[in-house]
């Protein structure tokens, strides 16, 4: 099974126990449809989330990859994403200098409450990610017959 | 026998049919012993960044991979054939220390093996040593490698060819059609600048001073990288990892520095090399004392590599300079 | 190997339907590490946590995974039942394949795919779950309430009748605050001295209550349960321990200074009783009038003392106390509209009062024994202008919010010039009238039915004309300019912190909002708590509310307070940060980006080849850490690591998505 | 042999006869003349073997992390880099300002390309200035390497890094010259942890040199060690460039190591801070 016979992108977000994770449980509350792609980490803030995690991801598989929190001033940690926000705005700069589509990385703002936020993000990012295809900068492939490097 | 340096690449382009031809070429950044391409320029000049060793002992080299659900494990069998043109004297010695270790010890490394018999060695006698060359005092020849299969040298617009072994005849069959007949004695004597002086004994006298101080001095200035390590054209250390995704995945050896801090350090955290002075004591005494001792030869070739990219400046030579000052002191 | 059971819910149909919950039971039983997989119709039930139970012990697992609703759901409920097996209630993880799962997709073969995933992924994680215990930390059954307005005064009796000791602390010589100064109360107008200072005497004679005047906090250590606060007690140069409060030597001091009560519409001695009724009852010197400290010469309070209380060479104390909770209680104060509004005359204009000085002046024990008249030559006025938001609603000038109270006690001066001066005219200039509290619009609807003319707008311009105030403005309804002559200005102005809040909040680590006000943990559902735990807000430190709401406020936390002065100890999460000490280099990366101060750099002992040496590294407060993780992004060699959601194991989860 | 050499060879002679300092690091020969090492003067005779001149290059700060309790400070000789290499790396707390001796030395400029973009070549923290400061020339683009490849589309920067790091070796060479590279163990030998491959790969090697980009970037000094250390003469500054770049852009003028105290960019927030995200 090749990589690049199928196109339907993994997507990994990590999303905050305080918002973004309860704006998801609240997506399916309302019964909101989105993509099957999107797959949530929980961790328990945004401030977490190590930009590691998100080369770990590509180098691994992930056709994209969500970092998602609580809006700036509402942090149940009071100021764990004011870090997030430094730390991703110059991950984000960072990993598209060096070639990765800016549509692969996405870092959103969502509450508990926008679970609608929460689907249309789903689905934007995912379509967007469908339409770039396959990831397959950073990827490690696991066996050589799947190595389809550029 | 010789071959007009115009028709060269003509001759590449014959083994390039049934072999991978690498030659030492300029990369972007650095020079290395590069694939061919039917086109690219060698370069002779220099001996390059990196030595050949990658091309049998890779960086990074997958040695089998399993699959739990089906119940295999597919083990490598590299088995390119894989022709050098070009090699260095002192490389193609770094060659046969390199056959010591893996095939000529009790135990045969089996990826080193498979690619060992399928390359073939054409060196080219030096006639520009570097200022950190010093491989005639460290027995080798800059002009000539008894070691390679063929041995060519610049004799003017042209290439004086000298063949060794069976796999230099195949060579030398494939073509032919380019080779006219030639002398190889007038190949002029070549001499490096740097000059080492070292007792025959070396390896006895720096056992002995295992503890003297000046391995401190010595290693003042190491930053601790890896880098004499990876350039180093016989530096065969590795560790061996895998990449695991589920229930399939790969294992691989990659390259190891014992100049790294974490080389050493056993599980519990205790590291018997603590420092970069135990460090680099090692690799000067891999170098100069063990292999000596168990091979007979010195395993640095005097490439000068590691004396000319090391951060710090740091010169292997200082070792036999200072035993043979304290001998000629003393 | 990781014994792992997964335990697959079809929530009725909720996941069932949508989920074919067999395959993904099948797929989970080939993961590795899996040494039991089954389903059941509602895992959350008794039968379902049963079945949990029993597989645990046929198949001695040792974690489990449960494929399920949302953890924020039932992760506590599962917890508890593993409390009750061999397994850790630690070692779980939560697959939500309903929430995020069943309910969000239509596709049965895909959601069954996404399914296996997500089970696939809590699968990696547990089996790097490690077990972790739950700590707990005694609590010291004691309380400091700082600020001794209404708000302390009452929270510090709420907590004492409860049975637990308390400190109640106030920088100024009495209890009281501001509600001692205020003369009525809207919308009852009883007597604010009637009402409060009978809680200053409860508070002073209480016997689980300590009163620490003239005091400040200094400095503070430790967490939840057990804070070392550092008190200093600013010197009284009176022994109150022999002191019987008898005010001889008030009568006898020469000098004369600006009183602070009255805010300085009359004068005091230097040695003082910040009011009459102050609790505690006894005089201090203040140290910058008392012609003996500042001069040497003087000396007259020493030889009239019939007891010889005074001391001039006392001196400020520093003490350390432990306590279990903080109440902070610290009020507010009036913003100096001197400094912003220059147009308003900048307070050159000495009929122009504050509404804290009209309570004075209009106060039965203030300097005029209540009567309203001008301080400058004191005539009655004929006309008074009263002006709303000074400062507040001003965003420009002062502040954006509102201040709450001012509509409402703007009101009540204006009843009470018309109850005591029948016949004056009363202009208030608002924005709006606000009047969101019981009775307060009635109150509102009979001072305009007194005669009180409100005019909606802003004064612009308030200057001297001969003995005139003349307050220009417009007013908004009519489009027409207005024009105000009047005797007196009473200015509402708006509220502000406390000064000191600053130091005190950075010493707990407590946060402020953007006005300064402490900032609440939760806006709506944890009002009377902050972000760090112990710590508590009564009144209008949080923000500005009037009486009811500050004593309603006070008394919520002081339950708070109570339920956690009642327990002997506390449990803490045990999901928090973790240094592995060989690794960490003490950067303190980590120190500065936690919230909590719940890092600080410690000095450990280590060898450094034959040496032995002291270095710093990073250590974790259990009792701080609320398990945020902040630390563990900021930290490069990952030396610092967050239990239950360590970087391996969330690598492992990325992994597993990918396999 | 010139002033500033005799200068340097007399103070840490003195140093060392005062018996105030363990030892002192400066420059040495080596049997190269256009190549110097950083050398170790223990004796007060160690101070003749001391050069000064335009191979003088070598950053000498880092080698304070080999001796972290040391008896008696170290004496250094410190240019405008080494000093803020020293500012670094008291700012991570690492190294004690009591445990160092630092010789000032005002620097001409070296015959190197990465000195092109010095902006401090005065020294910003010593004990002693050796000789007078002269003003640093006005320093090429801070940010040449970072301006060429922004300009590349996506794809050719992601072929133009490929081919960086497809010849990188993971010497580490880069990493143990930063001083901003201070960590007691790197991210890359913790194996456990995983966050690390350490298979010669495009991937991982890509992957490490972005996290080392990102563990460098706001702490970053600017000596450009980095690449002058490579032997695979890889232009890896074109990685923390961006990164300096990006928050010179975001929130004003910044530069790290130029004191100790101001805070790293990444260890502090404004609530004002731009926000990229929805």
């Amino acid at each position: 099974m090749s990589v690049k016979e199928t196109n339907d992108p993994k997507i990994i977000a990590f999303c905050c126990n305080w918002c973004t994770y309860t704006g998801a449980d609240l997506a399916g509350l309302n019964r909101s449809h989105y993509p099957e792609n999107v797959h949530i980490v929980r961790v328990p803030c945004s401030g977490r989330v190590n930009p590691q995690f998100i080369l770990r991801a590509f180098r691994n598989g992930c056709d994209g990859v969500m970092v998602c929190g609580c809006h700036p001033g509402d942090c149940h940690y009071s100021t764990g994403n004011y870090f997030t926000r430094r730390r991703f705005t110059l991950m984000k700069r960072l990993l598209e200098y060096n070639g990765i589509d800016p549509g692969r990385f996405h870092a959103r703002w969502i509450s508990g409450s926008e679970a609608g936020k929460f689907r249309d993000t789903a689905e934007e990012v995912t379509a967007m990610v469908r339409k770039l295809g396959p990831n397959t900068r950073y990827r490690e492939y696991a066996r050589r017959e799947m190595s389809a490097d550029e | 026998m010789k071959i007009k340096k115009d028709k060269f690449k003509d001759a590449l382009a014959s083994i390039a049919k049934e072999a991978k031809v690498f030659l030492p070429m300029k990369g972007v950044y650095a020079s290395e012993y590069r694939v061919w391409d039917g086109a690219g320029e060698p370069f002779f000049e220099r001996n390059t960044a990196l030595p050949p060793k990658e091309l049998l002992f890779p960086r990074s080299e997958r040695m089998y991979e399993y699959d739990l659900n089906a119940g295999t494990v597919t083990e490598a069998a590299p088995d390119e054939k894989i022709v050098i043109a070009g090699i260095r004297p002192c490389d193609v010695r770094s060659v046969e220390h390199l056959d010591k270790v893996f095939l000529e010890s009790e135990y045969t490394d089996v990826y080193y093996r498979a690619r060992r018999e399928n390359l073939t060695m054409i060196a080219y006698g030096c006639a520009t040593p570097a200022p950190t060359c010093f491989c005639d005092s460290m027995d080798v020849v800059p002009t000539d490698a008894p070691g390679a299969d063929v041995v060519m040298n610049d004799a003017g617009n042209s290439y004086v060819l000298t063949v060794n072994t069976p796999k230099g005849e195949h060579i030398r069959d494939l073509i032919s059609s380019f080779l006219s007949e030639g002398k190889a004695d007038d190949v002029p004597a070549v001499s490096c600048s740097l000059k080492v002086e070292k007792p025959d004994d070396l390896h006895k006298q720096l056992i002995a001073r295992f503890d003297d101080p000046m391995w401190e001095t010595l290693s003042d200035a190491c930053l601790g990288c890896g880098c004499c390590s990876y350039i180093c054209p016989t530096c065969y250390c590795f560790d061996i990892g895998r990449e695991n995704r589920g229930k399939t995945g790969t294992a691989f050896r990659c390259w190891d520095s014992c100049m790294f801090s974490d080389y050493s350090r056993m599980a519990g955290g205790h590291n018997p090399r603590p420092t970069k002075k135990e460090r680099l004591r090692n690799r000067y005494l891999h170098k100069l004392a063990y292999f000596p001792e168990r091979y007979g030869t010195s395993l640095c070739v005097g490439c000068g590599r590691c004396i000319d990219k090391c951060p710090a400046r740091l010169d292997i030579t200082n070792v036999p300079d200072i035993i043979q000052g304290s001998e000629s002191n003393g | 190997m990781s014994k792992i059971g997964v335990f697959v819910c079809h929530c009725g149909t909720n996941i069932a339907n949508t989920v074919d919950v067999e395959r993904a039971v099948a797929s989970a039983r080939e993961l590795p590490g899996v040494a039991f997989a089954s389903e059941y119709k509602y895992m959350c039930s008794e039968p379902g946590q049963q079945m949990i139970k029993d597989a645990i012990e046929e198949y001695g697992l040792d974690r489990v995974v449960i494929a399920s609703c949302s953890p924020r759901m039932h992760e506590t409920t599962f917890r508890k039942m593993l409390k009750d097996t061999k397994v850790n209630p630690y070692m779980l993880e939560i697959a939500n394949i309903r929430e995020q799962c069943s309910w969000v997709h239509t596709d049965k073969a895909k959601a069954t795919e996404k399914a296996i995933r997500l089970i696939r992924m809590s699968v990696a994680k547990a089996a790097r779950d490690e077990p972790l215990f739950a700590s707990s930390i005694p609590i010291e059954k004691r309380a400091l309430v700082i600020g001794g307005g209404i708000a302390g005064i009452q929270a510090a009796l709420d907590i004492a009748d409860a049975g637990h000791e308390v400190a109640l602390l106030e920088r100024e010589p009495s209890i009281g605050g501001k509600m001692a100064m205020l003369d009525k109360t809207f919308p009852t107008l009883d007597c604010s001295a009637c009402i409060s200072t009978p809680k200053m005497v409860d508070a002073g004679a209480h016997p689980n209550i300590k009163l620490l005047t003239s005091c400040e906090v200094v400095k503070t250590e430790g967490y939840i349960g057990n804070f070392q606060v550092t008190i200093r007690r600013n010197a009284r140069y009176v022994n109150h321990d022999i002191c019987t409060g008898c005010g001889l030597c008030e009568t006898k001091c020469p000098v004369k200074t600006d009183s602070e009560f009255n805010h300085g519409l009359s004068k005091r001695p230097a040695i003082y009783k910040l009011f009459p009724q102050a609790v505690p009852s006894k005089p201090v010197i203040d140290k910058n009038s008392c012609l003996k400290l500042t001069k040497g010469k003087c000396g007259v309070c020493e030889k009239v003392c019939p007891l010889g209380c005074i001391d001039y060479a006392d001196e400020d104390r520093e003490f350390t106390e432990t306590f279990g909770a903080i109440v902070f209680a610290t009020g507010y104060e009036l913003i100096d509209w001197t400094a912003l509004y220059g147009e308003y005359g900048g307070g050159r204009y000495p009929d122009m009062l504050t509404g804290l000085q009209f309570e004075r002046l209009v106060n039965a024990s203030g300097p005029t024994e209540g009567h309203i008249v001008r301080p400058s030559d004191g005539k009655e006025p004929k006309t008074v202008a009263i002006v709303k938001c000074v400062g507040s609603r001003d965003p420009k000038k002062g502040k954006s919010y509102c201040s709450r109270a001012c509509c409402m006690y703007a009101a009540k001066h204006a009843h009470q010039i018309l109850d005591k001066l029948p016949g004056t005219r009363v202009f208030i200039f608002y924005i709006d009238v606000r009047t969101p509290g019981k009775g307060y619009e009635e109150f509102y609807d009979q001072t305009r039915k007194d005669g009180a003319i409100y005019v909606r707008g802003r004064i612009s311009k308030i200057y001297k004309d001969g003995d005139k105030l003349v307050c220009n403005g417009e007013d908004t309804l009519l489009g027409k300019q207005v024009k105000v002559m009047a005797d007196m200005v009473v200015l509402e102005t708006a509220m502000t912190p406390s000064s000191g809040i600053e130091e005190l909040a950075t010493m707990f680590g407590v946060a402020r909002d953007v006005n300064d006000w402490i900032q609440e943990a939760h806006p709506k559902l944890r009002p009377v708590e902050t972000q760090v735990g112990g710590v508590f807000l009564a009144g209008t430190c949080q923000g500005p509310r009037d009486i009811p709401d500050t004593v309603a406020h006070a008394s919520a936390a002081a339950a708070k307070v109570v339920s956690l002065l009642n327990k002997s100890e506390m449990e803490t999460s045990p999901m928090i940060s973790v240094v592995r000490r060989e690794h960490c280099c003490g950067c303190g990366a980590c120190e500065k980006i936690c919230p909590y101060t719940a890092i600080t750099l410690e000095e450990i002992d280590d060898r450094v080849g034959a040496k032995r040496v002291k270095r710093p590294i990073a250590s974790v407060n259990s009792g701080l850490c609320q398990g945020c993780g902040a630390c563990t992004a900021a930290c490069r060699t990952g030396a610092i690591d967050l239990l239950g959601f360590r970087n391996a194991q969330i690598l492992e989860e990325v992994d597993a998505l990918c396999l | 042999m010139n002033d500033n050499l005799a200068k340097m060879r007399e103070a840490a002679k003195r140093a060392l006869e005062s018996g105030d300092v363990g030892y002192v690091i400066g420059w040495g020969a080596t049997k190269f003349p256009d190549k110097t090492s950083p050398l170790f003067m223990r004796k007060p005779e160690d101070a003749e073997r001391l050069v000064w001149n335009e191979y003088a290059i070598p950053g000498i700060a880092k080698y304070l992390l080999d001796d972290l309790y040391p008896d008696k400070p170290i004496g250094v000789f410190v240019r405008g880099c080494d000093s803020r290499a020293i500012n670094r790396m008291m700012k991570d707390n690492r190294i004690k300002r009591e445990n160092l001796r630092l010789l000032g030395i005002p620097c001409d400029g070296k015959d190197d390309e990465r000195c092109t973009i010095c902006r401090n070549r005065n020294p910003l923290v010593y004990d002693e200035l050796l000789w007078d400061e002269a003003p640093t020339p006005e320093p090429k683009d801070r940010y040449f390497r970072a301006n060429a490849v922004e300009a590349m589309s996506a794809d050719g920067r992601y072929a133009y890094w490929s081919e960086v790091f497809d010849q990188c070796i993971r010497c580490y060479a880069c990493r143990n010259i930063c001083p901003a590279c201070n960590c007691k163990e790197c991210y890359v030998d913790m194996t456990a942890t995983g966050f690390q491959g350490k298979q010669h790969s495009r991937s991982d090697n890509l992957i490490f040199g972005v996290t080392r980009a990102f563990h460098v970037g706001d702490r970053c000094i600017e000596c450009g060690e980095c690449e002058r250390v490579c032997p695979m003469g890889l232009p890896i500054m074109g990685q923390t460039q961006k990164i300096l770049k990006d928050i010179n852009e975001l929130v004003g003028d910044y530069e790290s190591g130029v004191d100790a105290e101001s805070e790293n960019y990444l260890g502090v927030f404004d609530l004002d801070d731009k926000d990229e995200f929805m």
